[in-house]
């Protein structure tokens, strides 16, 4: 083995890496030296806005985190809620939009495995699935390439790993002609006293690793995440990752096992970043210093450099921390379930991240530096021009409700979805009670799992970014409210909120101005609905060339069913029940699916969204929906009220008839 | 009534079938993939998933198990054998059951519920199903049944079609098969996945007459 | 030494495949097409004392593994080291 | 006029079908085994007026169907029709 000859880093390697000048220089401050190669790599990955969520974090502190259920907020992998009888729930949701643009079967099918590791790694048992996608125009080129690939990646990669995916959402809208979205939400299941931490500490404890081996694939896909498209997106060497679904159910079941018999300290998945971030983040939250010898990790490739085995995601990999007399136990399930497994470092109390290959030294750098201490910008951000009123008075079209339903159930953002849905496995684990067809949320029992529990969780995930990008603050609200309104119609009570905030680049002042006040709907509807923040991700440079993407807050929302035999649904099944309307509010075709559909505008400018009214009108229902009241309920969005009434009614052996007047 | 559920790298419904076992009652015992001996059993079964990811063919690496001899030499004492989903395309591969599960013609997964015809109901796991229609979900890639004319007649002929997809064929397998029988009628093999049918919660229990059907005559 | 696997259906075997790549290429207007058969191919590299010794492990590893005998044939060819 | 289209991975994209098949083998006792690679053949019939310009179809139909281009590369090679 010749020695390994650690390269200097350099200015034009900085800016290469998504360096600015500014955080050039600082990292030289930082080290009183030049950095070496590896270690411009770890800077350039951990300081990227994916990882350290630079420009966002100061709008990110407004929401509201903590509640007397939540266990965990925002900080670990996954956030954590009490459920009451010894349950807990932990749920988060991500973004892999820039990956599964390039190649839409791999990036989505990695978008999953990614999400569904955030989970395992907190110590939960991962059992349900959703994802949020968004496409450009039907007609856009592209799209019907990505939305095939993207369909098949979460499919393929989900239904291998055997955890049902019950809810989600499709859009087609022409921002992301040049820039989809994919976005994934996973939720597990553990008592709330086994909740994992992904932490390192004890000095001479030792950090394994655990999963698929390390290649090349990947590298730098951390930085990519938030770099924005240019024309030259064809990279010669394939970036992408290939997901491996059997590899990731061989490395969650032997997970579970470790967890059972409890012989680790701390664990976190090799996400974005792969091994710079997962030992830099354990190193950090444990106050202690790692040292890795890159020379150990299980690799499928020869030749490969420090620098690439702290850069590389391959995909299907955690990294431990456990004691010395632990490890044997570790060794054991590793080789029962056929997965690799090495020590390749060892904790120590000097805070620094230390990374050798043999004895050849790659990288030295203090933890703090990579993580807590990394640059945070106060971008500069303006509020966006709020939309003119909308004036409907030569509006000849109006009259046309039939015409109007027509177009509206064949457009693209409104049709049955069920070509996308029926290629997910939604009925894995046989706790499933309500599939997407059925109703406004996903429903599974827990009774099954748990014997003796009567409950039901409910979950959904919604965004209508056009709202957002009309009005940031009262847009956000409403997307909040349409999820507390999709539990609501199915009898749950919201517990908590996940949210994936994909927006454009944070260079753009205008850009910012969404995104800030954009947080600031979020924070207000959380607050006031009880839902806290647990989790969620920050998902920038979504555009192509300088054409930002419509803001985009995508929020998951989960809820409890006190008695799952109550649960509610979408189809009536009984004639001669009346219909019920719900909740007030002006009405108002601003930013509406009918404007967009019928003559292509977005326009109008939102009502003001009063959300005690709304969340009223919900508990009203959810309240009916315990008594044993309903028959059916759904929530009015897109579309409106015309269009709910027929989504019931294509889905029910019964039919409505309106005839009073609103 | 003890019965055994083994699980393969990668099977990922054999919790699902194990609950529902234990829900009427048998007594449960987990098999695993790389056992060389069957403890004593009156049933086995062969549980969804995608084992060994699916790679190369539905249910070709599982086939070579090390468990699998012991199943073949249970199966040919005459034991219950039932292979749900991957289970019916490892028995395939593993020479238990004839003819192959294809990609769908679709080429896509399908997820959703189908109605399927209970053609032979003297099999161990049909007993006193004469004549019935049930609603099971399918959730699969490649269960497009397959075998040439001849095999497909034989099995016609020794009246070994044991279930057959009502009318709407969801994946293009030949004759609407949904599920077949070995020559000694104790081995079956079926798509769609009765555990999945197994709470009215759930949708629908006409799973539980297929799982149960072995429970009630007992594995004489 | 390096040896590859061909695997193909046998003649009269439904090929899902093959069938639905045939119907997108007459959708996006490639004509001409009459037929397409979906095969794999394994390129496996194996040690053993001999050439012959190891093309026959592969071919074992074809019967055993890489194959269904009962819907595929397969053929194994060397693959010279150039 | 019959092609044949080879469809392999890129060197250096992970292969996680070829990766479980040399586990197994090894786990089957099968020694010997360095690497499993695995990929598509397809086997074309087309019909045009000259070999050239039916071999331009098939590498056509090749870089828009048979072959994902970002993680894949394709050979075309014609078939005689002894």
């Amino acid at each position: 083995m010749t020695k390994h000859r650690e390269p200097l880093g350099s200015k034009e390697l900085a800016k290469k890496f998504g360096l600015s000048q500014e955080e050039w220089e600082s990292v030289l401050k930082r080290l009183g030296r030049n950095p070496t190669l590896t270690e411009l790599g770890l800077f350039s990955a951990l300081w990227s806005e994916h990882c350290s969520y630079k420009s966002s974090k100061v709008h990110l502190k407004k929401f509201p985190t903590k509640g007397q259920r939540v266990l965990q907020g925002p900080g670990e992998n996954a956030g954590a809620i009490d459920l009451g009888g010894g349950l807990a729930a932990v749920f988060k949701i991500e973004s892999h939009n820039h990956p599964s643009y390039i190649e839409p079967v791999q990036g989505a099918a990695t978008g999953v495995g990614g999400i569904l590791r955030d989970i395992f790694t907190m110590g939960a048992r991962p059992v349900a699935l959703m994802n949020s996608l968004r496409f450009g125009r039907p007609e856009h080129p592209k799209t019907p390439h990505l939305l095939r690939g993207v369909v098949k990646g979460i499919g393929s990669y989900g239904n291998a790993v055997g955890i049902p995916t019950i809810a989600g959402e499709v859009y087609f809208d022409p921002s992301y002609d040049g820039n989809i979205l994919v976005n994934a939400f996973a939720l597990g299941v553990c008592k709330p006293g086994e909740v994992v931490r992904a932490v390192a500490k004890g000095a001479g404890n030792l950090i394994v690793y655990l999963g698929a081996t390390t290649g090349r694939d990947g590298i730098h896909g951390a930085t990519m995440a938030s770099a924005s498209f240019g024309e030259d997106i064809e990279e010669k060497r394939p970036t992408v990752q290939v997901g491996d679904p059997f590899k990731e159910k061989l490395l969650l079941e032997a997970c579970m096992e470790m967890f059972a018999e409890g012989c680790l300290v701390g664990i976190q998945d090799m996400g974005a970043a792969g091994l710079s971030s997962s030992s830099s983040e354990m190193a950090a939250r444990g106050g202690v210093g790692l040292e890795i010898d890159t020379q150990k990790v299980p690799a499928r490739e020869t030749g490969m450099t420090p620098y690439e085995f702290m850069l590389s995601e391959s995909q299907e990999r955690m990294l431990i921390c456990c004691r010395p007399d632990q490890l044997a136990a570790i060794e054991r399930i590793a080789y029962k379930w056929d997965v690799d497994c090495a020590v390749i470092g060892k904790v120590t109390d000097t805070q620094r991240l230390v990374v050798k290959h043999g004895d050849a030294l790659a990288a030295d750098v203090p933890v703090k530096e990579l993580t807590d201490n990394a640059p945070l910008y106060e971008r500069p951000h303006i509020a966006p021009p709020s939309p003119a009123k909308l004036d409907l008075a030569n509006v000849a079209d109006l009259s046309d409700v039939q015409g109007s339903l027509l177009r509206l159930l064949g457009s693209p953002n409104l049709c049955s979805r069920r070509w996308v849905y029926r290629q997910y496995d939604q009925d894995v684990g046989t706790l499933t009670i309500r599939r997407p067809d059925a109703a406004d949320a996903g429903v599974i029992m827990l009774g099954p799992m748990f014997p003796g529990r009567k409950d039901a969780l409910a979950m959904t995930v919604d965004c209508n970014a056009r709202y957002v990008k009309a009005d940031p603050l009262e847009g956000s609200k409403a997307v909040a409210l349409e999820c507390y309104r999709n539990l609501a119609a199915t009898g749950a009570l919201g517990l908590a909120i996940t949210d994936c905030l994909n927006f454009g680049s944070p260079e753009d002042p205008i850009v910012m101005g969404e995104l800030a006040l954009a947080c600031d709907g979020l924070a207000a509807a959380a607050r006031a609905l009880d839902t806290p923040v647990i989790s969620g991700n920050v998902s920038l440079y979504n555009q192509t060339g300088d054409d930002g993407i419509d803001p985009t807050p995508t929020v998951g929302m989960v809820g409890q069913i006190a008695d799952a035999t109550k649960t509610g649904r979408l189809a009536p099944r009984a004639a001669d029940l009346d219909v019920w309307l719900f909740g007030t509010g002006t009405p108002s075709l601003a930013q509406s699916e009918w404007l967009f559909v019928s003559r292509g505008e977005k326009k109008g400018r939102l009502p003001p969204v009063d959300i005690a009214a709304q969340k009223a009108a919900c508990d009203a229902v959810r309240v009916l929906w315990e008594q044993d009241t309903l028959d059916a309920a759904h929530d009015v969005a897109e579309g409106g009220l015309l269009v709910a009434l027929a989504e019931m009614v294509l889905a029910a052996p019964v039919g409505i008839r309106i005839d009073q007047p609103l | 009534m003890k019965v055994t559920v083994i699980t393969f790298p990668g099977s990922n419904c054999d919790r699902d079938v194990q609950r529902a076992f234990l829900g009427l009652g048998a007594s449960l015992i987990i098999g695993w993939h790389e056992d060389t001996k069957l403890e004593a059993t009156d049933a086995v079964i062969l549980p969804g998933g995608f084992s060994y990811g699916d790679y190369l063919r539905t249910g070709a690496m599982a086939a070579r198990a090390h468990i699998m001899p012991e199943v073949k030499a249970f199966a040919d004492r005459g034991g219950a054998v039932l292979g749900i989903c991957n289970g019916f395309q490892i028995l395939c591969e593993a020479g238990m059951l004839e003819g192959a599960l294809l990609r769908n013609d679709s080429l896509s997964f399908i997820c959703e519920d189908v109605k399927i015809d209970v053609e032979q109901a003297d099999t161990k796991w049909t007993r006193g199903l004469a004549g019935k229609t049930l609603r099971l979900p399918i959730a699969h890639g490649d269960g497009n049944f397959y075998a040439d004319e001849a095999t497909l007649d034989r099995l016609e002929a020794e009246k070994r079609v044991v279930f057959r997809y009502e009318a709407r064929n969801p994946n293009g397998s030949k004759r609407r098969i949904a599920g077949i029988c070995n020559a000694n009628r104790n081995v079956v093999g079926l798509m769609p996945h009765p555990e999945r049918a197994s709470d009215v919660l759930l949708g629908s229990t006409d799973g539980l007459q297929i799982l149960g059907a072995i429970l009630e005559g007992g594995a004489r | 030494m390096k040896f590859r696997v061909h695997v193909a259906l046998k003649n009269g075997v439904h090929d899902p495949q093959g069938e639905a790549a045939l119907r997108v290429l007459k959708r996006n207007g490639l004509e001409g097409f009459k037929d397409v058969r979906v095969g794999k191919v394994l390129d496996v590299e194996v040690d053993a004392r001999t050439p012959a010794e190891a093309k026959a492990l592969v071919e074992k590893a074809s019967k055993e593994l890489f194959c269904n005998t009962v819907i595929e044939r397969f053929t194994v060819s060397a693959v010279d080291e150039a």
